[in-house]
């Protein structure tokens, strides 16, 4: 297990009071924080090695561009990824996904195509598929949710047809915490002969994961949720698939030539990073990525589940508190949402903040999600490597003094 | 635990949160107007009726935050029965209250409850969503006067 | 003037060696060195702020929200915008002006369409119209160059006519340091009725700017050329135009309403700006416009052009060197592309590199200026800030020590 | 300045930059190849003749830098006239010295001047340019033969 203590004094930002407490940071679906490691290797790059990449012959240029370089290299192993061509970065998931909708979508795809995705994604993975369908004519078709939670695999399944092209499902809920069975969907859209694509970013910061054994052919996910930089993203495609993708933005470095009549592409990766990519944030990454490697994600799921385990034990003792998703902890990740009868969560999360506790209220950008819960919004607690059992006392006084100032 | 939350969630506003005045629709309303705030989903719809610059009635309806409910609460209790100048002079002195944080005037009466929220600026929109309904619905009024 | 001296103390990469020699930086018009107050920026955010921003109520999320829309409002006042929502953040300059091609000219542009362009462009400004091209069978058209390095007017007054709907062009180019006379060529697209769209990327960074008086539709350049970090571009749209665009990626943050049947958009620009942003950069990148603001764009527009004038003037007694682009340094920014008889750019790079020199070898994106000037590469040498005339020393010494080696 | 560049830039580099061997196309060389560095515009053609696996003959062209165009001059001389096998192996040995940083085999002769390249990662690909070109030839070869 983690040592959370030790974990806590890596993180600065911890280490200050906020309305006159400790800060208690509840809210890493949204964004983790970062670990000195990562804000060193920062101004490291910034003091010693800053310069554009790729074209350059002096030393800086070089420099700079192998520590890119070093990043893809250290993200496709820690995602099981065969090979770091296959990797390329974006800004965030959200463009990880909408690169797929115009550089796969947009050249595959036509009227009467199926495009299934369920009721329980984020905005980024339902939003770049309707844009994609106003575009070609494609159709986006969304599975159910059981009533306890979970993606209702039947309903996928009957979705599931000779028209269905891809099948793109969020593997960790940022509302629910349910964990959905990847293999089984991959098996369902490689049966039909549709793609199938996984929105990771709340998985892969916070298990195992193995692009390569995941069954997915593509994979979305951000560095500001594995407590790396803000304004990075992955897109990893299986091998070749992303030779037979259109370029999505054109300018700088995805070119090979460039000629008035046309021009012809880069290899990939760099045919799908156009222009200068986010360098010094791409490089610090790779310290976030070696800062969870040193943990071992086995411990940090293990973690994570012990504490879900202890904060959904305590919150449900609460009266009038009901905790959305499913009841078994291992059956979903660090993510706890709830709602207290006669509370309105803005009205939590503002008298959380007064206890120093930092908790989400909204729709998480799961509207479809707060739809079939039949709520306008919820309150989120989110954990990561730096919470501890010690968080939830703060969280429980909050939500006692929001019952005591509502009752 | 701060003041600033003990500030925020005054007992007025806690009164008006639970027990609403003027809620509800006015069956045959002239205006009807309503407003969402898309970044936390609170929604707040009014009901006018104004004769001879006069609001002779008005009712709301909608959910969300305490904030949000007990603003437009108050706001129905302010400006029953007054005529649409004094709305208008009330709706300024809020959003100076609320937005560049002016002390309240004596004229705001319960409203000054609201005091708080304008430290909290993330909470401004929800208390300030009634009064963008209204101006909407007074908009309305001088145009089919 | 600037004090190159006490400027030089603000920027730690500066104070290293590189092959035993002092570090001589002149290669800002790939990418700028960054000042400790930039570098301060993104230390203090993440160990103080760092948040998800636009919805989250906890005070972190507060700050990290009015620290990100603050720097919205520095980059309007610092580009003489009216109107802080007329300024969308994406990754880079590339990624503005493709946000362009596809929110405009997808919706607007069919068959028969023409754009103008030029071939003093980048590839960052040819690419993506290429690419429109082909989406909507649109045309894009090239005007020329005299053959002194300036834009050929002429040339460009007739090919804009009935069927343009837009002109972009380099306000600075990259390669020969040509100034273009945005209003005048303002002047020829508006009258035919066309936007006119200017890549800024050169220019902001190194001049006086005001988006509002420039003549210009749409702005596009990118925070890491001037002195802010990787991974912010900046989009500046004239009043209203991008409330006609549709948006360009979907997700999180760019939506009012989502439902199955569709979705609603977010206000401008919150509409263009899909998914997590780069947060701490855009934070950082306005310590970047307030150390520009401190310094007066006035006073580093005379001293790069002084420096230019200086450098030009050296450069020209070797004989062998050719200088590409404008005589007149009033004329240009500073930008110094050169050749010299018998010595290739790489090579020339490469021993610069052991003189400690950083400067650029390559076609500098922007192969059709090299097709124009009928080189395969050019060497480059770029200022910013923090040279001074002491710069060019080294830099002499290199060429002649590669006349040396190559005589 | 470093001992790194003059290291780089050995006469015998120089040498073969000025006054490239077997410069120039083979009139009805049997194969022809090129290869372009597509990051600084480096180009390199190719021709040969292979014959009872030996090369025959062989010319090149092409422009870029001084590694780029030594690294071909030098390759011809060393491998005109000698058989396939050869080829292949001071292929495999010029790219362990490059890529790997092996020490320079006895083999190489001329060729052992570009082990200073190897300690330059950026102009490594200057190097390698020809050797790829001439493996495309030498499986083309093969496949006629
Ligand atoms: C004139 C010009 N336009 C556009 C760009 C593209 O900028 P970026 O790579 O930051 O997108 C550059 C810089 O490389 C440039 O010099
Ligand atoms: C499940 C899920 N998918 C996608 C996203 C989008 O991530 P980003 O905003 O970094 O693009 C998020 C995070 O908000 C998420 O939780």
């Amino acid at each position: 297990m983690l040592d959370v203590e030790r974990i806590r004094k890596d993180f600065p930002i911890l280490h200050q009071q906020v309305n006159g407490q400790r800060l208690v940071y509840l809210d890493s679906a949204a964004t983790t924080q970062k670990p000195r490691q990562v804000i060193d290797a920062l101004v490291r790059y910034y003091e010693t090695s800053n310069a554009n990449i790729h074209r350059g012959i002096h030393t800086l240029a070089q420099r700079a561009t192998e520590q890119y370089e070093g990043t893809r290299t250290k993200v496709a192993r820690f995602i099981g990824a065969t090979d770091s061509e296959d990797i390329v970065f974006t800004r965030n998931a959200t463009e990880s996904i909408n690169l797929v909708a115009h550089a796969w979508g947009d050249r595959f795809l036509s009227e009467g195509d199926e495009i299934v995705i369920s009721q329980m994604e984020h905005h980024s993975n339902i939003v770049p598929w309707q844009l994609l369908a106003a575009r070609t004519g494609a159709k986006v078709r969304f599975a159910g949710l059981t009533p306890d939670g979970r993606l209702d695999l039947d309903s996928m399944r009957a979705l599931i047809g000779r028209r269905t092209r891809l099948v793109s499902v969020v593997h960790m809920s940022n509302v629910l915490g349910t964990i959905n069975p990847a293999a089984d969907i991959a098996e369902m859209a490689h049966g039909a002969g549709a793609l199938f694509m996984l929105d990771a970013a709340q998985s892969v910061p916070h298990l195992p994961f193995s692009a390569a054994n995941s069954g997915a052919d593509l994979v979305a996910f951000s560095a500001h949720k594995m407590l790396g930089p803000t304004g990075v993203g992955v897109l990893w495609a299986r091998s070749d698939l992303f030779n037979h993708m259109d370029p999505f933005m054109g300018g700088g470095d995805m070119i090979a030539t460039v000629r008035e009549e046309g021009s012809t592409w880069a290899e990939v990766p760099h045919k799908f990073e156009a222009g200068t990519p986010n360098i010094a944030d791409v490089i610090a990454f790779g310290a976030a990525i070696e800062y969870l490697e040193a943990l071992c994600m086995e411990n940090v799921r293990r973690h994570e589940v012990a504490l879900t385990a202890f904060a959904m034990d305590t919150l449900q003792r609460i009266p009038g508190l009901t905790i959305h998703g499913p009841r078994d902890p291992e059956a979903r990740g660090g993510v706890v949402s709830f709602e207290v009868a006669g509370i309105h969560p803005h009205d939590m999360a503002t008298i959380a903040d007064g206890h120093g506790v930092a908790i989400r209220a909204g729709h998480h950008c799961a509207q479809l999600v707060m739809r079939q819960l039949r709520v306008p919004a919820t309150s989120r607690a989110s954990f990561s490597v730096y919470n501890g059992e010690d968080d939830i006392a703060p969280l429980l006084e909050a939500i006692e003094h929001a019952r005591k100032v509502f009752a | 635990m701060a003041e600033l939350f003990d500030d925020l969630y005054r007992e007025l506003i806690l009164d008006h949160y639970r027990r609403p005045r003027n809620h509800g629709e006015l069956p045959d309303a002239p205006i009807r107007v309503e407003g969402v705030n898309p970044v936390c989903g609170d929604e707040i719809h009014i009901d006018l009726k104004v004769a001879n610059g006069i609001v002779d009635d008005i009712g709301f309806w909608g959910h969300g935050c305490s904030i949000s409910q007990s603003s437009a609460s108050m706001l129905t209790e302010r400006l029953k029965g007054r005529d649409v100048a004094e709305a208008e002079r009330i709706t300024r002195k809020v959003r100076a209250m609320l937005v560049d944080g002016a002390l309240p005037d004596s004229e705001l009466g319960d409203l000054e409850a609201l005091e708080g929220v304008a430290r909290l600026p993330v909470r401004v929109k929800c208390a300030l969503l009634c009064w963008n309904v209204l101006e909407q619905g007074l908009a309305e009024a001088a145009k089919t006067a």
